[in-house]
């Protein structure tokens, strides 16, 4: 039984460790991921495989190159079929890993849109040796050539002695000292990056080892490993999940962050090339969809699975094994979406993945293929979450538990969830149609065909704004919760802030359209969405005002999640009032794509979301632990995050005014000859970069935090803080299942919750006797004959 | 008259264009108002009602684990940050509302700039005070093209070189198109792209608008040109037919002042989305 | 007897396409192409009432009422979808009707 | 699994559904790996030629596809061989408003239902933007021959027109044509009709075990059978297309498919065979890439959650011949057949507008 367990395991890992090697394999191509057909099978269109009585030849090259210098170079073949008296001779094609080709006269042409690669012209076929420049880039990295020669015998048929290719590779190393400074190697950034992911790895299977250590130290074998690592490999328990969930957004949000960073390096300076533009494209792109879809949507269900059940009364979701399900699809979905990225060919459209240019198979990076591969998954996960947590939500609230007694994080679960469920098929569907296109060769945004680009934008942000809100309301959730608990009192107007959740809710699929002003959408919806996207200002204000009367009269404890939930009034305000800015469409047409949505954007997501669900992770890390977090470690983290995000964000503001746009790898200063930037804009970037490094470097504080306190904290006792709700009843950490006994098909002991308010029974209204006829009456459980 | 609230800020925000210079002041003005209002409040209650863990307090909610506490409401209160921020907002909408009509006025609907001008004439624009928006006589069409990775202009029918000027400029090293304008002249770009979407900021008059890719762009007539352009008879390219019938994105270019700027492509078009760059210059 | 129903229904749809409407669409004044449409998205309404209702059991079980909201949920979104998506014209520049002009309420 | 949990069956075998939920599954870490492999190798099967602008199946990697499948079958083995001994024990029942007293998973399959909603929605929004947004091939063709003095808006031989060619142009142009759709609409109907019957028969509790194993398993095999029709059909009109001999009373018809006609997501100079110039004889060649993208996607799509129906089919025909499906745990049938008229329901508008219309 225990070999049993054991082989499992390895099993699982083994096809995990599979499926981990794929990804490299894609690499070994010089181009990437599937790379012209001319790199990988050779000259296809004349033999399948390569003959060596074709010998091609490069003259030319230096023993070493020189940064910037152009070379003449002469490519050559002898054999083969090639023939004087033939009607053509043969053809070539030349590729570089870098550098730039120019072809020197009307027998040679640059090829498949790029300038490292360079074929011949069709009055190039009559001849056997082609001369062409090239000159060399600006770093010192070693230059790859493949070189492919055809040698044919004239007639365009294979008849006679049959057409041959063959293929010469050559490797150009650098020299330095000759333009004065010895250049090391550039540190190349996916290196770094993949170095920094893999010591991340590397640090969290060492902290899981520590942890299953820790458990049992005596017992420290593979028998007793396997099983708990099958354990949590195969677990259906919501807490558990949960538990993944949180590891998994904590882990990308790590990721996210360090890409971030990339980012700022090269923006630090004007003119920087810390990364080149073909990188840079693709770490914004990875950052925002990192972040969005494998960061702060992971950590929403991480804390979705762990307090909803326990909040409203449930032994376990309604579906465990669906959750278990929609869990495992997010991690294979990310590998998916980072499966580019090593090769050099990660997805490079901007998380939003604007069509047509994410069709675009010729400029456009085979990554793409693989983001909406990634992204395809995600939604699956998405769709199957919501199931779940809907259902849940509505069906297994605890006896005495109306709509209007559920906690507020839970209806700002349902809410979002509600959000994300109806929306995300449209960007599903979207996505099918992308990744279609780019495989099969669909139309559905090909222009040239007829397709409509616009067509993507709208199903995209159909989706995509309520995905925003999606990412916000569960933060509403946790604030409502923790600003009422530190100040010891009930949240102020419970009801209104769940119909403004839910206002925010409806409208968010009537807003979409403001992300489209300048898209050429028709004028009848912009003006729609500009009207209702400035209502969305209401019901949020009447949350903004609803948290800061809850403090009123009370008493509030200040405690690190209090101070994180201040934080987060503080600049979830400020987003809120930039993002008011944006419906006016007449200035919308000035700040939209600029650094102000930047500044915008993130101030509602990280001074959001983040701030959100680190004054969460405060507030229920002693429950899901069972030990309490040092306090004077999270007031040092509160202020050391609080002030370099600011840092961070705020001057991005008056950037995005001055006119720095997003996207960019780098901006422009004025100069004499024109004006675009002043001067500061460089200084006020490095302060930028400068604070975004303390901003992360500060959130390792919370890291160590959670782990010093999860090995020497305090034991928690059931409510450390005095909330009102059912997950402050189980003890901490939670028993399994969290509430109640089943037995013979029976649940007892689940709990009932009480309320202090007296209710005035009345008559119900026309409305409310209508809804009940709806519903089956307690004693029509017997099925009807159908 | 370009009001400026702020004159240290408002000279570095050359961006926002003058006919939405008093939106800006006025959103500002209110993002003050509704700010310090919020943040008095938040700051005064954090300080006010400050207490120590373990101190004894009020429950006045009866809070308590397992009841649902209190309801703490307060329905005209709550009724009166609804109706008040509301009216705020309608009032923003109708203020930002106003301006539309000069960004939304095509070419087949007069929008203010009267019609297009005929060769040679001018449009003598002008500040309408009591409209807050510039006005002009008659406009130019002009023709703007994207392509990865740079701008192509054309100056159509505007045969002055004083009025519309075609030509190169060195950007950082690098050749692009330059652009020349009049100030006090307004013109109407009609835009199309080549390949993928692009979106041209006239950073200096603050408009930007997605150029889309569609059939016009392209070549389906073979003659080497976008099937948006004609050739006409004295050897000047005309557009094929009507902004409309092309399908192609308006913005209007109202040259104001005498400056120099860069075009900057605003929606990502791939590897060399940040140097596509063009240089506008408007001269007296 | 809804199984029936629905096979007839079909079998209608079938000949609606294939019978020779000329004439009626003439006498109507419309085009044939717009009478097929018309008697199609008429008889769609039935066989989709009559598999929801029936087959679904959307009609005449205790749980019907409530199961029938919570199918009716969406409608709100998809009519949404199909104006915002479906129905909007993508050549936009010059569609916008006088009432949403802020000139036309001396803006 | 380990022996000292009562409560802890295997991740891999039949539950113990005596104890409450589902306990530890491989089936979801399992399928996820093989989906996602799925979708990689997938993408890898075709290439790009610049030359042509066209994707070309290359068929690289055609073995880690089945590969990919084979884990992700696996996947779903371990989910029913777990689901298998489900004799009803476990079914709650909802406990607060509105939903009292309905059994959670029916809340939860109209709940999924309500997504599914939204996804042929996005498809439908797709179709009625490009139908309504391009011009349509008949009008086109209406205008004339181009002729550069009276009719310069016309078309021209050999130069495609971009313009939406509806698939029903070509399969409602014939009865020959419209056979397989319309034969697939009775057989959806009827196979709605049978887990019906199989439903009726799982809950009798007036007739013994054998009889109800013979007929639950005779129904749901029916519905097995007219889905898997409908699937082989829906083959035959999009690529073999059928051959009817002369028989005296029916006429010689060699039907081609549609993709044999032409009808293709790359075919960029497709002819109907009614765009012919009586005068001239000029033909008109029209871009069809989208139009039959939108058709091909949007009825492939069905066709998934046909396929998709067919391989929860074959699961309960399985355990309905096992005797598995009483009276207490027949709501399972009840369920999939939501989800089984949902699909009839959504052909109910696919086939008039997809390929009537």
């Amino acid at each position: 039984m225990k070999m049993n367990n054991s082989s499992r395991a390895i099993a699982a890992l083994a096809v995990m460790a599979g499926v981990l090697l794929l990804a490299p394999l894609v690499s070994s191509l010089p181009t990437g991921i599937g790379g012209s057909s001319i790199q990988t099978a050779g000259c296809n269109c004349h033999n399948g495989v390569s003959d060596s009585s074709v010998v091609a030849d490069i003259q030319g090259f230096p023993e070493q190159y020189n940064a910037s210098e152009t070379y003449s170079l002469s490519v050559s073949f002898t054999g083969g079929p090639a023939q004087a008296g033939n009607a053509n001779l043969g053809g070539f094609n030349l590729w570089a890993s870098d550098g730039v080709f120019s072809p020197t006269d009307g027998l040679t042409q640059l090829w498949g849109g790029s300038v490292t690669e360079i074929a011949h012209t069709e009055a190039g076929n009559d001849y056997t040796s082609w001369a062409l420049d090239w000159t060399a880039p600006e770093s010192g990295k070693d230059v790859d050539f493949i070189l492919h020669v055809n040698s044919v015998n004239g007639d365009g048929v294979q008849t006679g002695q049959i057409d041959q290719w063959n293929r010469a590779d050559y490797t150009l190393q650098s020299s330095f000292g000759v333009i004065g400074d010895v250049i090391p190697e550039a540190p190349e950034p996916f290196v770094v990056l993949a170095t920094l992911i893999l010591i991340t790895l590397a640090l969290v299977a060492i902290t899981i080892l520590y942890g299953f250590y820790r458990s049992d130290p005596d017992g420290f074998s593979w028998e007793t490993f396997s099983p708990w690592i099958a354990d949590w490999l195969t677990t259906t328990d919501h807490k558990k999940i949960g538990t993944l969930y949180f590891l998994a957004g904590l882990f990308f949000l790590g990721i996210g962050g360090i890409m971030a960073l990339f980012i700022r390096v090269q923006l630090a300076t004007p003119g920087n090339d810390f990364l080149t533009q073909d990188q840079y494209n693709q770490f914004f792109t990875l950052h925002g969809t990192t972040m969005i879809f494998l960061a702060a949507m992971p950590l929403i269900n991480g804390f979705a699975n762990w307090m909803v059940p326990l909040q409203i009364g449930a032994p376990d979701l309604a579906m465990p094994r669906l959750n278990a399900m929609s869990f495992w699809l997010q991690p294979v979905g990310a590998l998916l979406i980072f499966t580019g990225v090593f090769s050099g060919q990660g997805a490079d459209t901007g998380w939003t993945g604007y069509a047509p240019y994410v069709v675009d198979m010729v400029n456009g990076h085979d990554g793409n293929t693989f983001w909406a591969a990634g992204q395809i998954m995600l939604v699956a996960s998405s769709t199957l979450t919501g199931v779940n947590f809907l259902t849940t939500i509505a069906v297994m609230r605890a006896e005495g538990m109306g709509w209007m007694q559920m906690p507020l994080f839970t209806w700002s679960i349902l809410v979002a969830n509600l959000m994300l469920f109806l929306s995300i098929p449209a960007f599903g569907v979207g996505l099918i149609q992308v990744y279609l296109d780019r495989v099969v060769g669909t139309a559905f945004y090909d222009v040239g065909a007829g397709g409509d680009p616009l067509l993507w934008s709208h199903l995209f942000w159909y989706f995509g704004h309520p995905e925003v809100y999606v990412v916000i309301v569960p933060a509403f959730g946790v604030i409502s919760e923790v600003l009422a608990t530190s100040s010891r009192r009930s949240i102020f107007g419970y009801r209104s802030m769940v119909f403004a959740m839910a206002g925010i809710g409806v409208v968010a699929f009537i807003v979409y359209g403001h992300h489209m002003f300048t898209s050429g959408m028709s004028p009848v919806l912009r003006f729609v969405t500009m009207v209702t996207t400035m209502l969305v200002a209401v019901p949020t204000g009447i949350k903004i005002f609803n948290w800061l009367k809850t403090m009123h009269g009370g008493s509030l404890v200040y405690r690190t999640h209090t101070l994180w939930a201040l934080g987060f009034l503080v600049t979830f305000t400020l987003g809120g009032i930039s993002g008011m800015f944006f419906p006016s469409i007449a200035m919308d047409t000035h700040l939209h794509e600029s650094y102000f949505v930047v500044a915008h954007f993130h101030y509602v997501l990280v001074g959001g979301t983040v701030f959100g669900f680190f004054a969460a992770i405060y507030y229920w890390y002693p429950k899901m632990t069972g030990r309490m977090m040092d306090e004077r470690l999270g007031t040092l983290h509160f202020l050391t995050a609080f002030i370099s995000y600011n840092g961070v964000f705020w001057p991005m503001h008056r950037l995005g005014v001055w006119g720095m746009a997003r996207r960019h790898h780098t901006y422009f200063i004025s100069t004499d000859d024109f004006s675009n930037l002043p001067p500061e804009a460089a200084d006020w970037n490095l302060f930028i970069s400068v604070s975004a490094f303390l901003f992360f470097l500060s959130n390792f504080i919370m890291v160590a935090n959670m782990v010093i306190s999860y090995l020497r904290g305090s034991e928690a006792p059931a409510d450390p803080w005095g909330g009102w709700s059912f997950e402050w009843m189980t003890a901490s950490p939670p028993p399994t299942p969290s509430f109640g006994r089943y037995e013979d098909g029976v649940w007892y002991d689940l709990p009932k919750l009480r309320d202090a308010n007296e209710h005035v029974t009345s008559e119900p209204g026309r409305f409310a006797r209508w809804f009940n006829r709806l519903m089956v009456p307690d004693d029509g459980n017997e099925e009807v004959t159908h | 008259m370009r009001v400026r609230l702020f004159p240290s800020l408002g000279d570095r925000m050359a961006g926002i264009t003058p006919l939405f210079d008093n939106l800006w002041n006025e959103y500002i003005i209110w993002s003050f108002l509704v700010g310090g209002f919020t943040f008095i409040w938040l700051y005064h209650h954090s300080l006010w009602y400050k207490s120590e863990e373990g101190e004894d307090w009020d429950n006045k909610d009866g809070i308590e684990v397992g009841v649902f506490p209190k309801h703490y409401d307060n329905f005209t209160l709550e009724i009166a940050w609804t109706v008040l921020p509301f009216f705020l907002i309608v009032y923003l909408a109708l203020i930002s509302w106003g301006p539309l009509d000069a960004i939304w006025s095509s070419a087949e609907a007069d929008g203010g700039y009267g019609d297009q001008c005929a060769s040679g004439e001018l449009s003598n624009m002008t500040w309408s005070e009591s409209e807050g928006r510039y006005v002009a006589e008659c406009y130019h069409i002009i023709y703007v093209e994207a392509y990865q990775w740079g701008w192509n202009f054309d100056c159509l029918e505007v045969t002055v070189p004083d009025l519309c000027e075609v030509g190169t400029a060195v950007i950082d090293g690098t050749p692009a198109a330059s652009l020349t304008l009049k100030q006090g002249e307004v013109y109407l770009a009609a835009m199309g792209s080549a390949d993928v979407t692009h979106a041209p900021w006239f950073v200096s008059w603050g408009v930007k608008e997605d150029v889309l890719y569609s059939q016009g762009s392209m070549d389906l007539n073979g003659d080497g040109l976008s099937d948006n352009l004609a050739l006409t008879e004295n050897g000047d390219y005309a557009l094929s037919g009507s902004i409309g019938e092309l399908g192609l994105m308006t913005v209007w270019l109202p040259a104001d002042n005498v400056e120099n700027f860069l075009l900057l492509c605003t929606e990502y078009c791939g590897d060399n989305h940040a140097y596509m760059l063009a240089q506008i210059n408007v001269h007296a | 007897m809804n199984f029936y129903g629905l096979m007839l229904l079909t079998a209608i749809e079938v000949g609606a396409v294939g019978a020779n409407l000329e004439s009626t669409a003439e006498a109507l004044g419309m085009t044939e192409n717009g009478i097929t449409l018309w008697i199609l998205t008429i008889i769609a309404i039935p066989k989709f009432f009559m598999i929801a209702g029936i087959f679904m059991h959307l009609y005449g079980d205790p749980d019907s009422g409530i199961l029938t909201m919570t199918a009716l949920f969406p409608a709100f979104f998809i009519i949404i979808m199909i104006l915002f998506i479906g129905l909007t014209h993508p050549d936009a520049s010059s569609g916008l009707p006088a009432w949403c002009r802020p000139g036309a309420w001396g803006l | 699994m380990s022996g000292d949990h009562d409560h802890h069956p295997s991740p891999l075998g039949p539950h113990d559904w005596s104890h409450g939920a589902p306990h530890n599954s491989y089936a979801p870490i399992v399928m996820s790996i093989g989906i996602g492999l799925f979708l990689f190798v997938f993408a890898g099967m075709f290439d790009y030629n610049l030359e042509l602008s066209e994707h070309e199946y290359t068929g690289h990697g055609l073995l880690w596809l089945f590969v990919a499948i084979i884990i992700t079958g696996l996947g779903l083995l371990i989910w029913w061989r777990q689901d298998l001994s489900f004799d009803g024990t476990y079914e709650p029942l909802a406990t607060g408003a509105p939903f009292r007293n309905i059994q959670i998973r029916k809340v939860g399959m109209f709940v999924f239902l309500m997504s599914e909603m939204m996804v042929f929605t996005s498809l439908f929004s797709t179709y009625m933007r490009y139908r309504l947004g391009l011009r349509r091939c008949d009008d086109v063709f209406a205008d004339g021959l181009f002729d550069p003095v009276t009719n310069p808006t016309g078309w021209q031989e050999a130069v495609p027109v971009t313009c939406f060619e509806p698939a029903s142009h070509l399969i409602a142009s014939s009865w020959w044509h419209l056979a397989p759709g319309a034969i697939n609409t009775f057989a959806l109907i009827i196979s709605s009709f049978t887990i019906v019957q199989a439903l009726r028969y799982a809950k009798k509790t007036d007739i013994d075990e054998e009889l109800r194993r013979k007929r639950v398993t005779m129904f749901l095999g029916t519905t097995w059978v007219l889905a898997i029709i409908f699937l082989t059909l829906k083959m035959v009109e999009w690529f073999v297309g059928f051959y009817i001999p002369d028989l005296g009373f029916i006429h010689e018809h060699d039907i081609k498919s549609l993709v044999a006609e032409g009808y293709t997501i790359g075919n960029d100079h497709y002819q109907h065979h009614s765009y012919v110039d009586e005068a001239t004889g000029a033909h008109m060649t029209a871009n069809i890439r989208v139009s039959a993208s939108t058709f091909y996607v949007t009825t492939g799509t069905h066709g998934a959650h046909v396929a998709g129906g067919i391989i929860g089919l074959t699961y309960m025909t399985f355990k309905a011949w096992r005797g598995g499906y009483t009276p207490s745990n027949a709501v399972s049938i009840e369920y999939f057949g939501l989800y089984w008229h949902f699909v009839d329901l959504v052909w109910v508008l696919v086939f008039p507008f997809f390929y009537l219309y």
